[in-house]
């Protein structure tokens, strides 16, 4: 207990130096921040803030001061939120979701879709060598994490799939170019089949602007058969 | 059910890396290019210095061992077998008849560079599985603070929804106050009739039309409508040969008497009625 | 910046003194108070926790490092939790701007408000052939569209309402004068022909100056939004 006693004297000498310095901004954004459940923009965070704050210096003190803590301050997909610390997962196991199963297929699908994106399900299928039944994406379109985003503008009009906001927070990415791998995969030219490696490759990007060989989606493409379609809404 | 390759989306069961040499079973591979890949693996060697002869020559024993033993193989096996049979006889024989299109190296290339990407896709999706994951190894805020919402309302209407307010209801309060129709006011040809009838009694001597009917006439305003039923109902008693009726000139005085000799029509047209 | 850079430096010194006595069980108990659902008794928190770890030491400590911060360690019914500091319930709250369509009833009294003013309360009724609820005329005030003007010289002194600029624009209008006659009214088939002969429609003004039948409002005339708002009762 002693030395239990003693260093708390010392954390409290700290928090008084603390105290003195620590910026009122610092208490409104982790105040913020802890709130929510949802990852934060800059924008939104700025708009809460005294004006003349330097939010990008407060936040990196903020993330600083909870490195070392059981709880961090994270950037994801350029949004800013808190979660706990990666070494604590074997502590947090009461609170783990049973994760959903995926099986091989569908994982492997998913990193086609991460790390290819936008791709159609015949490029899937050309790198995986094998058709693709429609339970795997499904199950992928279920996850939240794949989303249709366009149609490919060549025959057929295939739809174009690249991942959601959600992907990138369930792995914790920064961003998606922060995918594990990805430099590996784009310097060897796996990324585009159809140029010799060496070549200039695309990086996938979830940015949900069309590219120039997509289509919008158009009305019912998104229905994907689930629910019959609902008949003329209009009365 | 062992002949049967295993649909890919089924969880496959983990192949052991250092598979014994050649056991034939197709079940857990997802179709052709994973069973290369998995033969592939077996040389081990860089992928990158693979030798797809060799490949060629596993994949076709492969195959031929599994149609020994009668297995159901997938079409799509077959047809790789076939390429792969091709593409061999083309790596021996590079010149013969010198076809169009692809040479035999690139298409080994191709194929050499469609198992290595399998391969980087494999090892990114590993890479991928083994981040930490949300609600998994990292948590949000378990229970975060309801962020309440002031709602300021904004009003809005449009000029029509005004104007056919007020249009509405001054309408609806004028007609429910004042605009009660008033009984228009005429003289029906019936009334008229019985008028006539009651006045020129059995009188047989002229008078003027005007002067019967200013008994009727108490209001101004039933002017025109007695004169326009009385004179219509005269002519109709005329035609029927109950009056007689005289005028000396245009717009002059208008006569009236009763006939003499009713039943007799002077008029051919009454009697034809 | 100088300012924050310095403050910067100071808070990592800071930090570092505080990681060198931070024990870990600080660590993990404000990972599982960050991550868990709901409030969590001491008895759980010290089941989850390494054996020999003093709990209410712990608790303490983290409770006085996060007090002077936005989001402080509370005790809620015995059960232990992060909630953001007091002061701060301010940031907690998002405007929104909530589209409201008006009731029948108040448009109604706008449009005669509109036309007849200056108009009292009962002159509103006696046109529209109905008594008004009182919630109709809060909703009017609070548009912005509808004031009190000044005060009737009748027995009773009634309040007079006129329209403002606010309503002047939002209907489009260069100028009141602007809102259709009686003809127009008929030109455009919202009046029919079937009216008596003495109905008329008046020439609507908004000039602010008094008429001869009015009095200024009084000081105390204008504390109409101040009391409870009564809800809308008519429909």
């Amino acid at each position: 207990m002693a030395s239990l006693a003693q260093k708390r004297m010392i954390q409290n000498e700290d928090l008084q130096s603390e105290q003195n310095v620590r910026p009122e901004e610092m208490r409104l954004l982790e105040a913020m921040l802890f709130a929510s459940k949802e990852p934060l923009d800059e924008k939104t965070l700025s708009a809460r803030l005294p004006q003349g704050v330097d939010l990008r210096a407060t936040l990196d003190m903020l993330k600083t001061e909870y490195a070392p803590r059981g709880v961090n301050l994270v950037k994801i997909n350029g949004k800013w939120t808190f979660r706990t610390a990666g070494d604590l997962s074997w502590l947090l196991t009461k609170e783990a979701v049973q994760p959903r199963k995926l099986s091989r297929a569908a994982i492997e699908t998913l990193a086609v879709v991460a790390y290819h994106q936008p791709v159609t399900r015949a490029e899937i299928e050309d790198i995986r060598g094998v058709t693709m039944s429609k339970g795997t994406l499904d199950v992928l379109l279920e996850t939240g994490w794949v989303r249709p985003r366009g149609r490919r503008k060549v025959p057929g009009r295939p739809i174009t799939y690249g991942t959601t906001e959600d992907f990138v927070s369930h792995f914790g990415l920064e961003q998606l170019s922060d995918l594990p791998g990805l430099e590996e995969l784009k310097g060897s030219g796996m990324l585009d089949g159809r140029l010799p490696p060496n070549f200039s490759v695309p990086i996938p990007s979830d940015d949900p602007a069309l590219r120039e060989d997509e289509d919008p989606l158009e009305p019912g493409d998104l229905d994907f058969g689930l629910a019959p379609r609902a008949e003329s809404t209009e009365e | 059910m062992t002949a049967e390759i295993i649909p890919f989306e089924q969880t496959a069961p983990e192949r052991a890396s250092d598979e014994p040499s050649l056991v034939v079973d197709v079940e857990g591979f997802e179709g052709p290019l994973d069973l290369l890949l998995t033969l592939a693996r077996q040389q081990k060697v860089d992928l990158a210095k693979i030798s797809i002869l060799a490949l060629a020559d596993q994949y076709l024993v492969f195959i031929e061992e599994a149609r020994k033993l009668r297995l159901e193989l997938a079409a799509d096996y077959l047809v790789m077998a076939a390429w792969l049979a091709y593409l061999k006889s083309r790596l021996l024989l590079p010149d013969l008849n010198a076809p169009e299109g692809q040479s035999a190296e690139d298409m080994a290339t191709a194929l050499a560079f469609r198992l290595k990407r399998l391969e980087a896709f494999r090892d990114v999706a590993a890479k991928l599985m083994d981040r930490p994951q949300l609600q998994r190894d990292i948590f949000d805020r378990g229970d975060p603070e309801p962020i309440a919402q002031i709602k300021h309302p904004q009003w809005s209407a449009t000029l029509y929804d005004l104007l056919s307010a007020y249009a509405v209801q001054r309408q609806k309060q004028a007609a429910g106050t004042r605009v009660r129709f008033e009984q228009r006011k005429v003289w029906s040809l019936a009334e008229a009739r019985g008028a006539l009838e009651r006045l020129m009694g059995a009188s047989t001597d002229w008078g003027r039309f005007d002067e019967f009917l200013i008994a009727y006439v108490v209001e101004p305003s039933m002017v025109a409508t007695v004169t326009a039923s009385s004179f219509a109902s005269a002519l109709e008693m005329v035609r029927e040969g109950v009056l007689e009726l005289q005028q000396h000139a245009a717009f002059a005085p208008l006569y009236i008497r009763k006939r003499s000799d009713p039943g007799q029509s002077p008029t051919p047209g009454a009697a034809a009625q």
